[in-house]
């Protein structure tokens, strides 16, 4: 039989038990030898409630077999089927005149002008992650890799946003360790610069890390392409990698708590190939541009099933699929098994009827396998065979479309509510102590220091287009060939949203919106993780009812529709769930990458100028959490009006050349943020000389974290013009300092108190503060 | 000057040395390792990347290529070969330049800009700096840390084949200014006839001002002198 | 009486486990391919780790390094381990 | 007459050559160290590498893996190599 001749059909064979058939069709589907009887506790191992198997039972017309139940327990899984939050992210704004795919696909795709559009997607590996750091992570930047060069676009850069506990906890070292390697060895390895990202260090994710991974990629408009099985009669190939028993079941696993038992389902770890992965990426591309192929998706979480059946659901066709006919690793695999391994580094691809053979040519130039293991039906079905038994037979709608949405109750935890009413002004009354001494135990904080430890394990300039690499506000690339540019950046202060989630999130959306602009790329669109703990419980669904509320309030200010993201629900560990953290990527684009803006002071003699204005707000700050272990009161107000004007009058300025350095203030405050812009990339720190007269107490005004400022530089004859616009965008400008020598000193003068000190102490304390932490036996335990 | 650059399974810094080749003025072209042929090249420069993803040893597995076969003949004839990074490892697998790159000190991947000491200007790779010049840019290597025995070590030092050193700001080689923990700080060197030059750190990612660097035009300067000594461009 | 410690050398191999995929030993079975080393039928790769430990006795010292594997040199989620040898090793002094 | 060949199990060991530089066996000694595992004197980090071979004898098999590591497997100027073990093993079809 020839390998391009569509698997037989298995005519005759009569339906188990036939009761009543779905849509005239008679179902088919076989239970097969050995497999365990359904049974109520089979039904809740596979996730699914009674009522939801009642509906499953109401598609079929009859009791699934156990490969069916393993199909719609991964489909209708919390990562697959979006069942508590679906009806939530209805909310957000999709459309703009510059969104060329919105969510629903792969990836979003965005315009980028003249003829370019830029794909982009975040993705969560938390609970692969929590169970093996190295392999969880890399084949997070794997999986969303994938899901770039699907669209048809190459692969530009990365970002990763991370959450672990507490470093001086050996076990958060071991996983903060084991994830940098990961994510770094895969992006090296298949040659794709990190562009920037956040790690933050708190208590609340202790066990439960979060890994979101962020891709971008570039494609001529025209080279779009959607993961749809269209054309009856058209070829179902899988590609790359062969099918093993990698990760069973891991859709329904990263819908579930972490637990004791969770460590007994570690043969699910999936281990990544980044070499394959970069052939794949090389194969997919050509693929695409040969015409050879009308669609194409990753085998990502719930593998052959999702994306055969996604694929069919989006072109409202049916496929048929033969699974004796997937090149395995192993012998002896069940339908069950091929069916739901997710083995890494696969794809599965429509060919046109009678290209195959071209498929199969492009994919052996890449040393890579290609095999037809099925076609696109026009019955609507998902249908699933071994050999020439039918093994499957289910209705692909109902499948992919099928799964019930819960719009649940949520209620605040009055617990949260009483920290967030907590009066702080006990912390912020005085003249606040040795602040010297403060602003360097702070720039020694895990969450302000420099993640250079973390950036340096990554390829950050491979490709040669990285225009500003991770340490600045956000990175940009060059789009080759042309002076533009694309910005991106990562942000989320889950403090902030634990304290007040819907404040939390429309700041996240804020913060990545300003760090942006302070390179100078004008904000376009979003891409968003929400990770959240167990969405049953009222507190949770809350929280991320509000949060989504106020990440669409923010998008819609902005203008940043948001054009795909992801859902990881269940981030608890022994019933303890990590603080809501909507994580936002955003990129942005940049019309001359020649006059981007860098965070560091450029010279001695450049005047200090603050946009903005400085509140008394200590609320969910880092000076609270490092001085007083204290997670409370009211995080920063936000005025999403006033943060537009700030943005647009910085981009203003940028696109002037007026600006020497702009730079964000966040986490840490104003005094950190100088302490930022000091540093630079720690080779030539500057002193500075700066006095704040604002009245406030010296601690909220060094240390407060009022959202809606930034800190710019300009040689003293561009201080008027700065002023000027400035004033034609309502912003507040103060000249607050000057910049000094290399080495020289640091003071910042509050009222009768203040900071002075040699940079480099302050610098050396920045730069150190995670190597040091990490330079401890963690580190090569997974040598 | 025509530049072939091989692509393996695996390279990623392909496309970058070709748009390094052409900056300087060159006209680059990709052989795909098994096509083989590489033509009537000026020079063949082997990118960085991970060739077959270095799962046994950097290099290891690139080196049976079917087109290193020609780069082999292709050097032995005086023809002038770069590698770099990957390609430095693949040229030390095939038996190009003496010695090897083992994991870094650090059993880290390493990747920042770092400074490079220019030890001989005395070749047809630097001839555009001037000796003891001390360059910037781009390291990104989890291998890189060059290994060779005694007797190797100080025919390479004798013989004026060290090329670049690593260094500090100020040109000092020291333990600190050692990324990787290369033997005597190493960085690059040239073969015997000194047409096969190896080095870690990327030239081609330091050609152009917007992306940091502009130090690594030298070595693609020199090189087009050295193919074409009347028209330098 | 005290027992005279005596310095054991240990080989340890940690594996990586059955059924998961193994990309060093794939690339590496490809390349003995290409190279014509067709009658090769899998290649599976790990690490060799050759410890010296001075110890009591060999048992001893077999026990601590079981220890140290479960504890370091092995990853409990992605490799097995396993010690293939050990015996007495002539004490010559520290390496390091 | 055909000798009808027989799956043959090698394992083969490649390790840093004496006296060079074995990053991986430094930093596993100073975390052991660092863990208390002060008894440790030395660490050798190499490769294990699990082949099965199709041969009409063990010792054709020995000598196929003898030529595959002079050729691919190691590096003759950093690393040695030993095939430390043979056995039957039963012919259970290609794993890839
Ligand atoms: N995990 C990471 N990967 C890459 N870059 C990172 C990572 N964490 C932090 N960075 C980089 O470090 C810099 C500072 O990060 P952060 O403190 O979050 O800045 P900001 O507060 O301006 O968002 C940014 O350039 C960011 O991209
Ligand atoms: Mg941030």
């Amino acid at each position: 039989m020839s390998d391009t001749e569509p698997a037989s059909i298995a005519a005759g064979n009569s339906a188990p038990g036939g009761r009543g058939a779905t849509a005239g069709h008679v179902p088919r589907a076989q239970p097969r030898l050995g497999d365990p009887e359904i049974t109520p506790e089979l039904i809740s191992e596979h996730g699914l409630t009674s009522e939801e198997f009642g509906r499953i039972v109401g598609a079929l017309g009859r009791t699934p077999t156990f490969t069916e139940l393993g199909v719609f327990s991964a489909m209708w899984s919390e990562h697959c089927g979006y069942k508590n939050s679906r009806p939530l992210l209805r909310q957000l704004p999709t459309r703009a005149p510059w969104v060329i795919q919105g969510p629903g696909e792969n990836a979003g795709v965005i315009d980028a002008g003249d003829g370019w559009a830029i794909a982009f997607k975040i993705e969560s590996h938390n609970h692969p992650s929590a169970v093996e750091p190295y392999q969880g992570a890399a084949t997070g930047v794997g999986g969303i890799l994938r899901d770039i060069f699907t669209m048809g676009a190459r692969p530009i850069a990365t970002l990763d946003s991370l959450r672990f506990g507490d470093l001086d906890d050996p076990r958060a070292r071991y996983l903060f360790a084991g994830v940098v390697r990961g994510i770094g060895d895969y992006g090296n390895c298949v040659g794709i610069p990190n562009l920037g990202g956040e790690v933050h260090f708190e208590r609340a994710y202790d066990g439960n890390p979060l890994v979101n991974a962020m891709a971008i990629g570039l494609m001529r408009t025209d080279r779009l392409i959607r993961g749809e099985a269209r054309g009856v009669g058209n070829t179902l190939m899988a590609v790359g990698a062969r099918t093993g028993r990698d990760g069973i079941h891991g859709a329904t696993f990263a819908s579930e708590e972490l637990s004791e038992e969770t460590e007994a389902k570690r043969p699910q770890v999936q281990v990544g190939d980044p070499f394959t992965e970069k052939l794949l990426l090389e194969a997919s591309l050509e693929l695409i541009e040969s015409g050879a192929i009308t669609g194409i998706q990753d085998m990502g979480a719930a593998g052959l099933t999702s994306s055969a059946a996604e694929m069919a659901g989006r072109a409202g066709n049916g496929v048929e699929i033969d699974v004796a006919r997937m090149p395995t690793r192993e012998l002896g695999m069940t339908p069950y098994e091929i069916l739901l391994s997710e083995s890494q580094e696969r794809m599965l691809v429509v060919a046109q009827r009678g290209q195959e053979d071209d498929v199969r040519r492009i994919l052996e130039k890449w040393e890579l396998e290609a095999a037809v293991v099925g076609q696109v039906t026009g019955d609507g079905m998902f249908r699933v065979l071994e050999a020439d038994t039918v093994v499957a037979d289910i209705p692909a709608g109902p499948l992919t479309r099928g799964c019930p949405t819960y719009e649940r109750e949520g209620i605040e935890d009055p617990e949260i509510a009483g920290l967030r009413a907590r009066s702080l002004s006990e912390f912020s009354r005085g003249p606040g102590g040795d602040l010297s001494r403060h602003l360097l135990r702070l720039v020694d904080s895990p969450n302000v220091a420099s993640k250079r430890w973390v950036v340096r394990q990554y390829d950050t300039t491979v490709r040669a287009h990285s225009v500003v690499r991770p340490g600045g506000d956000a990175g940009v690339v060059r789009i080759p060939g042309t002076l533009r540019g694309i910005a991106a950046t990562t942000d989320c202060n889950g403090r902030y949203c634990y304290l007040h989630p819907r404040r939390g999130a429309a700041i996240a959306v804020a913060e990545a919106a300003r760090n942006l602009a302070c390179v100078g790329a004008a904000p376009t669109a979003v891409t968003n993780n929400l990770n959240f703990g167990n969405p049953l419980n009222p507190a949770i669904y809350y929280q991320m009812r509000e949060a989504v509320l106020g990440m669409a309030e923010a998008c819609r200010v902005f203008e940043t529709p948001v054009t795909g993201g992801n859902v990881s629900l269940y981030n608890e560990t022994e019933g303890v769930a990590v603080y809501p953290t909507p994580v936002i990527g955003m990129v942005g684009l940049v019309d001359n990458v020649e006059r981007v803006c860098r965070h560091a002071f450029a010279q001695a003699g450049d005047q200090i100028l603050l946009l903005g204005t400085n509140r008394d707000e200590l609320g969910g700050s880092e000076y609270l959490s490092v001085f007083h272990e204290l997670v409370a009161g009211e995080p920063p107000r936000l005025d999403l009006m006033a943060e537009r004007s700030l943005q647009q009058a910085i981009l203003a300025m940028i696109a002037d050349g007026l600006l020497s350095s702009a730079h964000d203030c966040a986490e840490g405050g104003l005094a950190c943020a100088l302490v930022e812009a000091s540093a630079g990339d720690g080779a030539m720190p500057l002193g500075i000389e700066v006095e704040l007269a604002d009245p406030i107490a010296p601690v909220a005004l060094l240390f407060g974290e009022s959202q809606g400022r930034a800190i710019i530089s300009c040689g003293p004859e561009q201080v008027e013009p700065v002023r000027v616009v400035a004033a034609r965008h309502g912003v507040p400008c103060s000249e607050i300092g000057e910049v000094g020598k290399p080495g020289g000193r640091f003071r910042i003068r509050a009222g009768t108190s203040g900071v002075d000190l040699p940079v480099r102490d302050l610098t050396d304390a920045f730069f150190r503060a995670i190597s040091t932490r990490m330079d401890g036996p963690a580190e090569v335990a997974t040598a | 000057m025509r530049v072939v650059v091989v692509r393996f399974p695996g390279s990623n810094c392909d496309q970058d040395c070709h748009r390094a080749v052409e900056l300087a003025g060159g006209r680059a072209r990709y052989v795909w390792h098994r096509d083989r042929d590489l033509g009537d090249p000026d020079a063949v420069i082997l990118p960085g990347g991970f060739s077959y993803g270095d799962y046994l040893r950097a290099g290891a597995i690139a080196r049976f290529s079917p087109a290193m076969e020609d780069v082999v003949r292709f050097a032995r004839n005086g023809g002038p070969v770069l590698g770099i990074c990957n390609g430095f490892q693949i040229a030390c697998e095939a038996g190009l330049l003496p010695g090897a790159l083992i994991r870094n000190r650090t059993l880290r991947f390493h990747s920042f800009d770092q400074h490079l000491r220019v030890e001989s200007a005395d070749t047809m790779w630097t001839s555009a700096y001037e000796s003891g010049r001390v360059l910037s840019m781009p390291v990104a290597h989890g291998e890189g840390n060059y290994e060779a025995d005694p007797r190797t070590l100080e025919r390479l030092e004798g013989e004026g084949r060290v090329v670049f050193r690593y260094v500090d700001l100020r040109g000092q080689a020291s333990e600190e200014s050692n990324p990787n923990g290369s033997a005597r700080s190493i960085a690059g060197i040239v073969n015997e006839g000194g047409n096969v030059m190896g080095l870690m750190p990327h030239p081609d990612r330091a050609m152009e001002t917007v992306l940091g660097s502009v130090d690594g035009q030298g070595i693609f300067q020199s090189l087009a002198t050295h193919v074409s000594p009347v028209d330098t461009r | 009486m005290k027992l005279q410690p005596a310095r054991y050398r240990l080989e340890v191999r940690v594996t990586p486990r059955a059924g998961l995929l193994d990309p060093p030993g794939k690339a590496i079975y490809q390349a003995l391919h290409a190279l014509g080393y067709v009658e090769v039928a899998d290649v599976r790769v790990g690490k060799a780790i050759a410890l010296e430990i001075d110890a009591a006795s060999e048992e001893a010292a077999r026990a601590r390094a079981e220890e140290m594997c479960r504890k370091l040199l092995a990853n409990p989620v992605t490799e097995d381990f396993e010690i293939v040898h050990s015996d007495n090793a002539p004490a010559a002094g520290d390496h390091r």
